[in-house]
């Protein structure tokens, strides 16, 4: 079985200029390479500015990579096909309050992916809306509110709605799940689980909450300083880690 | 900070650069030969043509005139003014210290009442003293300085007739031009009368004062409050409090600093709209400063003294306004030790 | 259980209509309103509803005190000035001069700063913020000292005058959106947009702008309070509105002679700046606050 | 003896003509040299609990108790002054975000030795002012900064979080208090540095017998390490014993809930198998449920739960709840 995305030495660097005249390179991710099959879960773990962050927004076209393939289902993202990228792979981020504007009604955020991306009609993407609503275990009425009048686990639905609503391949997490309340938390993950379940769908869950990393994920990468310390299956990481540092950091975590 | 302050002159280079050009090509703009414009001469003789135009380069491309305008600027020549036919730089260079000098005492009158009444407007948050401090301040925000002027001026002037109502001192004195500061001129002149010069003296300085004091006070207040109540809500005056250290401790320690490092920066701001200001209020006090020389310079289409005036009034305030935003880097400890990454 | 009701109601608002209700709640922000708003009409109404045109002198009624006085005339309400004209018909026109002309200015430097900023704020690097550090000091100077500029270039007359508005209350509008537009682009929301698939012209449309308009509306407030000072100064330093013009700046210098024998001639035209000015400054600094109390919650 | 016992805390907000009880009726007390854990959802009012008793919360709130003692002084009957001397002796509080609460313009040093009461030291003038120095040293090093040069020069931008957090835990045992409250001290640290921050939490209480109120809204950071554990849910104390009790044998259902839906507690769950989780969310502070606020959500409500329970007491755990989860019954 092929892998649904196949990423091949992808990595970040930026300039920053330390004086007038001199610029250090930074290096925010070192080549990295790792594929994802089609429902199952990638964890990434690290503290920040262990480039996991930033993983994540270059596999979803947030930030370019400044090297390195990504392909999905064989074929190659770069700029020519940002459609298809924008359309498979989608990024959930941290906190909803912040990536739902606040301005505009809940039906009107959903629409907008359907609109630049899709050729559907009004009265489709109403539809397309209710159902993808539905799913994520909101209200149809929910279209006509504004962000400030639902909780932070309703936003985070509709984040998700936002996410689904182009049927997409894969969803990246960054950091989404952890900050909630552990109650809702709960809820937002048993979701997740079932989406996988239904739809086929693959995570990448970026996170440093160890507990939901080892419950849901298949396998796991290691990231420290932008660079890959340890790969591998979730279980056997967690069971045997093999790198100082993971040791380090499942000790933190009381595993 | 060192990388700051290069940035800093070097957009403070840029800006006089553009200034200068802009100065310079206002002579080809003003109606008229641009050779009469530049020298400030009115009618020039043929004798007088052909020095004029090597002098001004004018017969040659832009830039070699525009070089020779730069030149003539370093060597403080600006022309002469066509009214008077006296040169321009010297007569900038002998008002120009009026205007400051009643800026410089507004605006240190504008501190010394407004940062207080902000501070104590802070503290006394949605109280009695803070509602009548800030309905003042918006009042005197909104009035037009030269109404508020008038209206002074017809008050203790016309009505009561205490105070002058123009000039700069009596013309029964008669000030030696040293400084160009009167009330340091006249401390360090050896006339005869020299307290009662010095109190006529700022008999006619009171009026002018208070008039244009009142719009930086105003803003001052305005700004020392809400910059006091930003920092007062901050988590750090919170711990400061639980540590134990009485009100007055925290205010003096961790509020006023704090509060105060923006208020740097808007003195300096308003320094400039003090100079503008000053413009207006010299017209109607008859203060024989830039402002008001430049404003009828503007009515008598003078312009070589245009020129000149705008030029020195405008490198005034930008490099007030450059001086001011580094002082205020240079106090934040924040902005000092931070690695300008960013440019 | 109807206070509870209100607040239920409250949260449930769109953020517009929340923004109003908290504006509401300050009186002096609604007072202000009231007055703009009726200033507003004025200037626009002025011309039809004047008694007389503000150019006729009338020999007969030189220097007449407003009506309240013993020698007054209810023919003249507000009395007239040295050449007989009808004091109340050239404040009324005034109105649309220099109030109306305010607005009408900081609308075009609003529409050109919208554009210009928008531009400023999407392209990146040293050009931009080298832009932005001329922006920085160009909003340090004076918007007075600015117009005088212009006027002295242009020479003296209403129409440069607006034009001299126009430019100097442009870098505010510029910067303000400049910054504005670049500090959303970086948030999230922004970026979620940008991953939904949208067009960098389709962000700033559908994201940004309904963000940022409420604070560029504060920003044309304050443009408005100011522009109205600089217009009556320019007019009362004679580089603005010419002589017969019933500016109001312009009213007060033309009377200056009689300050003394008949101060209504000054004091009319200096109270009507004074309070469109303080009615500008109460909208804009409700909708400030009100801005900063929704933000707050 | 009780370092801190508080009977039926109420804290109200008041907006506009209605009150709202953001924090109902509550009772917590603190034994001597114990850690005690205050676990809570977003709205649950555990901060405000904090800040009710250290006296800092604004002029909107309005705290009531039957009984607020300290030492067995009751704190509501003391005059202004004098509370506040005693609190700010004897009570020291951290916070989330540490780097916030450090004045960013003045440095590490001037902070710390400010925090020095005057009465720890002796001599003249300037022997205090070195006595201060060295103090502020050796109070660094307590809480685990080797490189004390550096860090005393510094400004609290140019540290890391941590470091700020570790400063201001420096900062607050200056005073060498009774009681040290942490409100949610490691939510903005990365798990290694919180793990640090933690160990010297964990070691003034076993060092010093420092008393230690740790507010934290995940469960997992708390089951380490506390004594005893209170659960708090929108304002009403569902839980409270000792961090065995609670974790073992919960007896209210939100307390259950909270304890199933992490998944690192109970190792024996299926990879990927649904976590328990209670239905809906968190109310708003506005639009508060009555009676037993947990009420809509919990899967075993009946009609009674419209009326507030009253705690029931069993070996020092109590829990407030008409139908608790009853361990007896399970056994047989």
């Amino acid at each position: 079985m092929t892998a649904l995305l196949e990423v091949q030495g992808l990595e970040k660097h930026y300039y920053k200029s330390v004086s007038l005249f001199k610029r250090e390179t930074k290096t925010a991710l070192a080549p990295l390479s790792f594929h994802l099959r089609e429902g199952e879960t990638l964890a990434v773990i690290g503290e920040s500015a262990s480039g996991k962050s930033t993983l994540g927004k270059m596999l979803a076209g947030a930030e370019q990579p400044s090297g390195g393939q990504v392909f999905l289902e064989g074929q190659e993202l770069n700029e020519s096909n940002e459609k298809l990228r924008n359309s498979q792979i989608r990024l959930i981020f941290q906190d909803p309050k912040k990536s739902l504007n606040p301005y505009t009604k809940v039906g009107r955020i959903l629409s907008a992916p359907l609109v630049f991306n899709t050729q559907k009609s009004v009265k489709e993407r109403i539809e397309k809306i209710r159902d993808t609503l539905m799913k994520v275990g909101l209200l149809p009425e929910h279209i006509e509110y504004y962000p400030h009048m639902l909780s932070t686990g309703q936003l985070q639905r509709v984040s998700l709605a936002r996410a689904l609503i182009l049927d997409p391949k894969v969803l990246v997490l960054d950091e989404a799940v952890a900050s909630l309340d552990p109650s809702v938390r709960a809820q937002i993950i048993n979701l997740l689980l079932d989406l996988q379940e239904s739809q086929n769908l693959s995570y990448i869950l970026i996170t440093h909450h160890l507990g939901v990393v080892k419950h849901i994920s298949n396998s796991v990468l290691v990231l420290k300083d932008g660079i890959l310390i340890e790969q591998g299956n979730t279980l056997d990481v967690f069971a045997n880690p093999q790198h100082k540092y993971t040791q380090k950091l499942l000790a933190s975590q009381n595993f | 900070m060192i990388h700051y302050v290069l940035r800093r002159m070097f957009l403070l280079l840029f800006v006089l650069f553009s200034l200068s050009v802009l100065t310079f090509s206002l002579s080809f703009l003003f109606p008229g030969d641009p050779l009469n414009n530049l020298s400030g001469y009115q009618e020039i003789t043929v004798n007088e043509l052909a020095i004029l135009e090597d002098k001004y380069k004018i017969n040659s491309d832009y830039l070699t005139q525009y070089i020779a305008f730069l030149r003539r600027i370093f060597s403080g020549d600006l022309g002469i003014s066509f009214n008077s036919q006296a040169p321009v730089f010297e007569q900038v260079n002998r008002i120009f210290p009026a205007t400051v000098e009643l800026a410089v005492y507004s605006l240190l009158v504008s501190i010394i009442i407004g940062i207080p009444l902000g501070i104590i407007s802070a503290y006394y948050h949605r109280r009695l003293p803070d509602t009548v401090i800030l309905t003042t301040t918006l009042v005197g925000y909104s009035l037009p300085v030269f109404w508020w002027a008038l209206l002074i001026i017809f008050t203790f002037s016309l009505h009561f007739g205490w105070f002058p109502s123009s000039g700069r001192i009596g013309l029964v004195y008669e000030v030696p031009h040293i400084s160009g500061f009167i009330l340091l001129d006249i401390l360090r002149s050896d006339i005869i009368y020299k307290y009662e010069a010095l109190r006529n003296a700022l008999m006619h300085m009171a009026l002018p004062t208070l008039v244009l004091t009142t719009y930086p006070t105003t803003v001052l207040i305005r700004y020392t409050r809400g910059s006091m109540l930003n920092v007062l809500e901050t988590n750090y005056i919170k711990t400061a409090r639980a540590k134990g250290l009485s009100p007055f401790q925290v205010l003096l320690h961790h509020g006023l600093r704090n509060a105060l490092l923006p208020v740097i920066r808007l003195i300096g701001l308003q320094f400039s709209s003090l100079i503008t200001l000053a413009m207006i209020t010299e017209v109607i006090f008859s203060w024989p400063g830039v402002g008001r020389w430049l404003i009828e310079s503007i009515y008598q289409r003078d312009y070589p003294a245009i020129q000149g005036g705008l030029l020195a009034i405008t490198t005034f305030v930008i490099i007030v306004t450059i001086t001011s935003d580094i002082l205020y880097k240079w106090f934040n400890p924040v902005s000092r030790t931070q690695v300008d990454g960013k440019f | 259980m109807a206070s509870f009701k209100t607040y239920y109601d409250e949260q449930n608002l769109s953020p517009m209509r929340q923004l109003w209700v908290l504006f509401k709640q300050r009186h002096p922000a609604r007072i202000g309103l009231y007055l703009f708003l009726i200033l507003l009409i004025l200037a626009i109404l002025a011309p039809f509803i004047s008694p007389y045109s503000p150019y006729t002198h009338d020999q007969t009624a030189l220097l007449l005190p407003p009506a309240w006085s013993d020698d007054g005339n209810v023919e003249y309400m507000l009395g007239t000035d040295d050449l007989g004209r009808d004091i109340l018909s050239r404040l009324m026109n005034g109105a649309s001069l220099t109030f109306g002309l305010s607005i009408v200015s900081v609308l075009i430097a609003m529409a050109f700063g919208l554009v210009l900023g928008a531009l400023a704020g999407l392209s990146r690097g040293v050009k931009s913020s080298m832009l932005n550090h001329v922006l920085d000091l160009a909003l340090s100077i004076p918007s007075l000292l600015i117009a005088i500029i212009i006027v002295a270039v242009l020479g003296p007359g209403l129409a440069n005058t607006v034009w001299a508005i126009v430019l100097s209350s442009l870098p505010r509008f510029v910067h303000t959106v400049r910054n504005a537009v670049h500090d959303e682009l970086q948030k999230e929301y922004a970026i979620a947009y940008r991953l939904d698939g949208a067009t960098t012209f389709q962000v700033l449309m559908h994201a940004i702008l309904p963000n940022i308009f409420q604070s560029i509306i504060v920003v044309a407030t304050m443009s408005v309070s100011n522009a109205i000072l600089d217009i009556a100064a320019l007019g009362f330093l004679r580089l603005g509105a010419q002589a017969p013009s019933a500016e109001w700046g312009a009213m007060v210098a033309e009377s200056l002679d009689q300050l003394y024998s008949a101060p209504w001639t000054i004091a009319l035209p200096g109270i009507l700046i004074f309070l469109a000015v303080l009615s500008t400054n109460l909208v804009g600094d409700g909708l400030a606050s009100a801005l900063k109390r929704r933000l707050d919650k | 003896m009780l370092l801190l016992d508080i009977r039926n805390l109420t804290i109200e907000l008041r907006s506009g003509s209605n009150k709202i009880k953001a924090v109902e009726r509550i009772n917590l007390s603190i034994k001597e040299g114990e850690v005690h854990g205050l676990v809570g959802e977003s709205g649950s009012g555990k901060s405000l609990i904090a800040k009710a008793i250290v006296g800092v919360l604004n002029k909107r709130w309005k705290v009531t108790a039957d009984r607020m003692h300290w030492r067995g002084q009751d704190l509501f009957r003391l005059s202004r002054k004098k509370r506040r001397q005693i609190l700010s002796n004897e009570i020291a509080m951290i916070y989330q975000e540490p780097s916030r609460c450090l004045d960013p313009t003045s440095t590490i040093c001037e902070q710390l030795m400010e925090s020095i009461p005057s009465d720890q030291l002796d001599g003249n003038l300037w022997d205090r002012k070195k006595q201060r120095q060295s103090r502020a040293v050796a109070l660094l090093h307590k809480v685990g900064i080797k490189d004390h040069e550096h860090c005393l020069r510094s400004y609290p931008h140019q540290l890391s979080e941590g470091y700020c957090q570790k400063i201001m835990i420096a900062m607050a045992i200056a005073k060498k208090p009774d009681l040290l409250i942490a409100d949610e001290p490691t939510t903005a640290l990365e798990s290694t540095t919180s793990a640090q921050i933690l160990r010297v939490l964990k070691g003034l209480n076993q060092l010093k017998n420092t008393s230690i109120l740790l507010i934290s809204h995940d469960l997992e950071t708390l089951s380490d390490w506390t004594h005893t554990v209170s659960v708090l849910y929108c304002g009403q104390m569902v839980e409270s014993g000792s961090t065995e009790q609670i974790f073992n044998r919960p007896h209210h259902p939100y307390t259950q809930a909270l304890i199933n839906s992490v998944p690192d507690f109970h190792m024996e769950l299926p990879h990927k198998s649904r976590l328990f989780a209670l239905e809906g969310s968190i109310p708003t502070l506005q639009h508060l449920p009555i009676g037993c606020r947990l009420g809509p959500r919990c899967p075993y409500a009946q009609r009674e739960c419209v009326k507030v329970p009253t705690p029931h007491k069993d070996h020092n755990h109590s829990y407030s709840c008409h139908y608790p989860i009853d361990y007896s019954q399970e056994k047989r």
